[in-house]
């Protein structure tokens, strides 16, 4: 736990002294503000708004999903010695999940609204 | 954890990963000088020139731009893939030697979804708005087949702790009897690094994506944390999959550091041999033949697990 | 009572938690608000993981920054303002909600303090993890057989409730146009 | 490493200016030109012959700059005015939303309220999936990488899905514009070469570069080459899949496939070279709008690419900020 609070303050202490050292070597140390790249235009708005994901659907499946991975580590060490009944389980599991994304595969969920 | 490395090993870990990082970036620009019909010696030293451009370009920021969440992600690049080379050991033991040193990665991959989609939205621009989604998109359809990659080294050797998943290996590599999840693994370093064929959250054909609005040292320290994150994925992949530090003549670390290389090297040359995967290609790719894929794949190896113990 | 490092460290893991935790309700940004709640939840991650509780402490951090990344693209799509630039307010009736978050905190907070917690008895085993995926393959596989069918039923109401077009619209009456009729190209089969 | 092309204005060092700007693009050119990162240089190319003289040049003004290479600290084309504020008055969800507004924030500082750093919120339109969500505005070129010259699509987007679209051109005068079938072979790699590098293959946009080049310089005689390299590309898988499904309803009359256009470009390409071209039933860019209805927006890029030749009367990539790599 320690070397790893070490590592992270070590990796970001690196990414700050390379901000620093380009105030420096930079032509100019101040930030200039411009509109968004738009080909060479002026933006209408601003960007940040209400963005439309058109796959929602599919996150909504990947969410349900992914709990799954919770049980998934615990049970790899432990099935080498617990046989096959801990497979069969596991795996009848996930073919359930399986089939329920092959489902919503037919609902269109991962496909783009 | 008594086992991981003493703390002066950051150093060398550090220098080791820019090193390579560098190199990789060179390889890359080498073959797109040859294909230019230009001198492959000028691609070679590309990466360092091209640090020295970023590092002269004078700051720039957009308007209205949330500039706290945009450079905390441009930041976090690089130490997310610092972080991830921490826990990969280095023939016997890593900077950070964990029993769940494997779940960790799995944890720090997962980061990247965060920090590129800020990427994005931090800029406050069309086109870093639609890159980040793009990228989001993408990591629907790679990080459960990857999960599952992860899965089966686990399950081989019945432990969550990269050394002795390592250590298991002696004699027979995971990636002989364990193919489908080794591909499935790389697919998601390449997503989770951005690049090609795996980065269409910065394709030019969303005029470049996250990337478009990057100028000076925020710009070098995406691109260069790109490079750094598909290195520190080749670096996790050798002793899940590869055998870790294991070879002749050559200390462990150098057997791992070799071994880097050639996985990194091998997964540039994909990205420049296939094209960009857009998201809506993808997505179902990645749920409907992928995952079912990895899972028989998972299915294999536990059936081996408990068949041989 | 002596104040070990680990002490230190789950104090200010629980500052951290709380603290961004409070930010979601005052920041103006949909983004900043999902991160904030990132940000305190890696906190509890961490603090797990000060309690020797490793395996917990990283899936929560793993699995709270994936469900955050995802929330945010629904609080941003989804909330019917702005979601950056207009000053926001993360709450519905301000004062109640302000009443019922820290009488829920006190209560909670007091029910910690208050409850007289028993004492240890033995010692856990070296191995957490094992004996989790133990726990989950012997004595407590009634809970893995019953999550299967509630993950199933959580995809199918999901889709059911967030997809606009389903299989009628997609492969007609009779489910045999091939290939289906999206508005996007792409996806296998085609 | 040579010169290559940037991306956005963010990447470039060099906004080269290739022939006589009229008005509109002028402004277009002082707007990339302000949202370039110093040190920055900014060259006008009159003449083709003089173009090579002109980037060593560059070279030199980029290495020299030092600190003196500053520009103003906000660089900003925008200027917020009443009407900037107002919807369209014919659109009648424009009128709704506005309204709307009105009974938010009900009063006179809502111009300020509504419009922070001087620029309007993005309003909210009805979508083809039925949600309300905001419609984003983007203009895609004159300046762009790997698109036609002089063509200017204004998309508007929900999420990255076009839901509407308004074409103009800009004048676009080429210097030393020649139109022989060398030329026309050119404008035709040129675009089979954008289609590639959009879809993420540099190399192969690379060696179509190469033989466009020969092909300008009079090296290739005739068109076996340009098939040669086109017969590979068709045979490559991927390739196929990932272009496949990218359909333009109408776009040569008659629905197409974005990779069948790809491997006609090289046709059409080899057949000028070797003499027997047919001249091709050329869309107009007025349906343009048509066509990238409904697409999503790197669609559109790919589309639009692969049609340049018939969109832009003029040489392909005329005008576009490059990149110094310094070599």
């Amino acid at each position: 736990m320690a070397s790893l609070l070490f590592l992270l303050v070590a990796s970001f202490g690196i990414v700050l002294a390379l901000r620093v050292l380009a105030r420096w070597t930079a032509v100019s140390a101040s930030p200039f503000e411009v509109e968004p790249w738009l080909s060479g235009h002026p933006p209408t708005e601003h960007a940040l708004s209400r963005y439309h994901a058109r796959w929602y659907t599919a996150s909504v499946v990947f969410l349900a999903f992914d709990v799954e991975m919770l049980f998934m580590y615990p049970w790899a060490i432990v099935v080498g010695h617990l046989g096959p009944g801990a497979v069969v389980e596991m795996f009848g599991f996930l073919l359930m999940l399986l089939l329920a994304v092959a489902w919503a595969r037919r609902e269109g969920a991962f496909r783009w609204a | 954890m008594a086992d991981s490395l003493p703390l002066v090993y950051v150093v060398p870990v550090m220098v080791g990963l820019a090193v390579v990082s560098l190199s990789v970036a060179g390889l890359s620009s080498a073959l797109e000088a040859r294909d230019r019909g230009l001198s492959v010696g000028s691609g070679l030293t590309l990466p360092l020139r091209e640090t020295a451009r970023l590092m002269r370009q004078r700051p720039r920021r957009t308007v209205s731009a949330d500039r706290l969440l945009w450079r905390s992600a441009s930041s976090a690049v690089i130490p997310l893939a610092v972080l991830i080379v921490a826990f990969v050991p280095l023939g016997a033991h890593a900077l950070v030697d964990h029993p769940l040193g494997l779940v960790w990665i799995n944890a720090l991959d997962v980061v990247a979804w965060a920090v590129m989609w800020l990427l994005g939205w931090g800029v406050n621009s069309v086109t870093g708005l639609v890159g980040g989604y793009r990228f989001l998109a993408l990591a629907l359809g790679y990080e459960l087949p990857l999960m599952f990659a992860l899965t089966a080294p686990a399950i081989a050797a019945g432990s969550l702790n990269l050394a002795e998943i390592s250590a298991t290996q002696d004699g027979l590599w995971f990636v002989v009897w364990t193919p489908v999840a080794f591909v499935a693994y790389c697919w998601g370093v390449l997503g989770f690094s951005v690049r090609p064929p795996m980065d269409p959250g910065a394709g030019s054909d969303v005029n470049g994506g996250i990337l478009a609005e990057l100028a000076a040292v925020d710009r070098l320290l995406v691109l260069a944390g790109r490079y750094a994150l598909l290195v520190a994925g080749s670096a996790a992949a050798v002793p899940l999959f590869l055998g870790g530090g294991a070879g002749p003549l050559l200390p462990g670390w150098g057997w791992v550091l070799i071994k880097t290389i050639l996985v990194s090297g091998l997964l540039v040359l994909a990205g420049r041999r296939l094209p960009t995967l857009r998201p809506d290609k993808l997505l179902e790719l990645g749920w409907v033949v992928v995952l079912p894929l990895v899972v028989a794949q998972d299915l294999v190896v536990s059936v081996i697990a408990v068949a041989t113990n | 009572m002596n104040l070990s490092l680990v002490d230190v460290g789950f104090w200010l893991c629980a500052v951290v938690s709380v603290v961004a935790g409070a930010l979601v309700f005052y920041v103006d940004s949909m983004a900043r608000a999902t991160y904030a709640l990132a940000v305190s939840f890696v906190a509890v991650g961490v603090a797990l993981l000060l309690m020797g509780q490793a395996y917990m402490g990283v899936i929560v951090i793993l699995m709270m920054v994936m469900e955050m990344a995802v929330m945010a693209v629904y609080m941003v799509m989804f909330m019917g303002m702005n979601p950056a630039l207009m000053p926001m307010s993360m709450v519905h009736s301000h004062r109640s909600s302000i009443a019922a978050g820290v009488g829920t905190f006190l209560l909670l907070g007091a029910g910690a303090v208050l409850v007289p917690w028993p004492t240890r008895r033995g010692a856990p085993t070296g191995d957490v993890t094992s004996a989790l995926g133990e726990a989950i393959m012997e004595s407590h596989m009634i809970v893995m057989i019953a999550m299967g069918p509630v993950m199933v039923a959580t995809i199918v109401a999901g889709v059911v409730l967030s997809s606009h077009r389903t299989r009628y619209d997609r492969l007609g009456d009779d489910l045999d146009r091939r290939p289906a009729d999206d508005p996007q190209p792409g996806g296998v089969g085609r | 490493m040579g010169w290559c092309i940037a991306e956005s204005a963010a990447d470039a060092d060099v906004l080269a200016v290739l022939g006589a700007p009229d008005e509109a693009f002028a402004s277009v050119v002082d707007h990339v030109w302000a949202q370039m990162s110093e040190p920055r240089v900014r060259v006008h190319v009159q003449a083709g012959s003089e173009a090579t003289a002109l980037l060593d040049e560059v070279r030199e003004r980029l290495r020299l700059g030092a600190r003196r290479l500053t520009g103003p600290d906000v660089r900003r084309g925008f200027t917020p005015s009443a009407d900037a504020m107002a919807p369209e008055h014919d659109d009648q969800d424009g009128a709704a939303a506005h309204g709307d507004h009105h009974d938010h924030d009900g009063g006179h500082d809502h111009s300020s309220m509504m419009m922070p750093d001087g620029i309007p919120l993005a309003e909210g339109a009805e979508d083809r999936d039925g949600l309300e969500m905001d419609e984003l505005h983007l203009p895609l070129g004159p300046v762009l990488a790997h698109w036609p010259a002089g063509v200017v699509l204004r998309v508007t987007l929900h999420g990255d899905v076009v839901v509407d679209a308004e074409v103009e051109q800009l004048a676009a005068s080429g210097i030393g514009r020649r139109d022989d079938p060398a030329v026309r072979a050119a404008r035709l790699l040129d675009a089979a070469g954008s289609v590639l590098a959009l879809a993420g293959l540099p190399a192969e946009f690379a060696r179509v570069r190469r033989l466009r080049d020969r092909c300008l310089d009079g090296e290739l005689h005739d068109g076996h080459e340009v098939a040669q390299f086109g017969d590979r590309l068709g045979r490559r898988r991927v390739l196929r899949w990932v272009l496949s499904g990218l359909i333009a309803e109408g776009s040569h009359g008659g629905s197409e496939e974005l990779h069948a256009r790809l491997t006609a470009l090289f046709e059409q390409a080899r057949a000028e070279l070797d003499g027997d071209a047919v001249p091709p039933v050329a869309p107009a860019v007025q349906a343009l709008p048509a066509l990238v209805r409904g697409m999503e927006l790197a669609e559109v890029r790919l589309w639009v690419a692969a049609l340049g030749p018939d969109l832009a009367p003029g040489l392909a990539d005329q005008e576009m900020p490059a990149e110094a790599a310094h070599g």
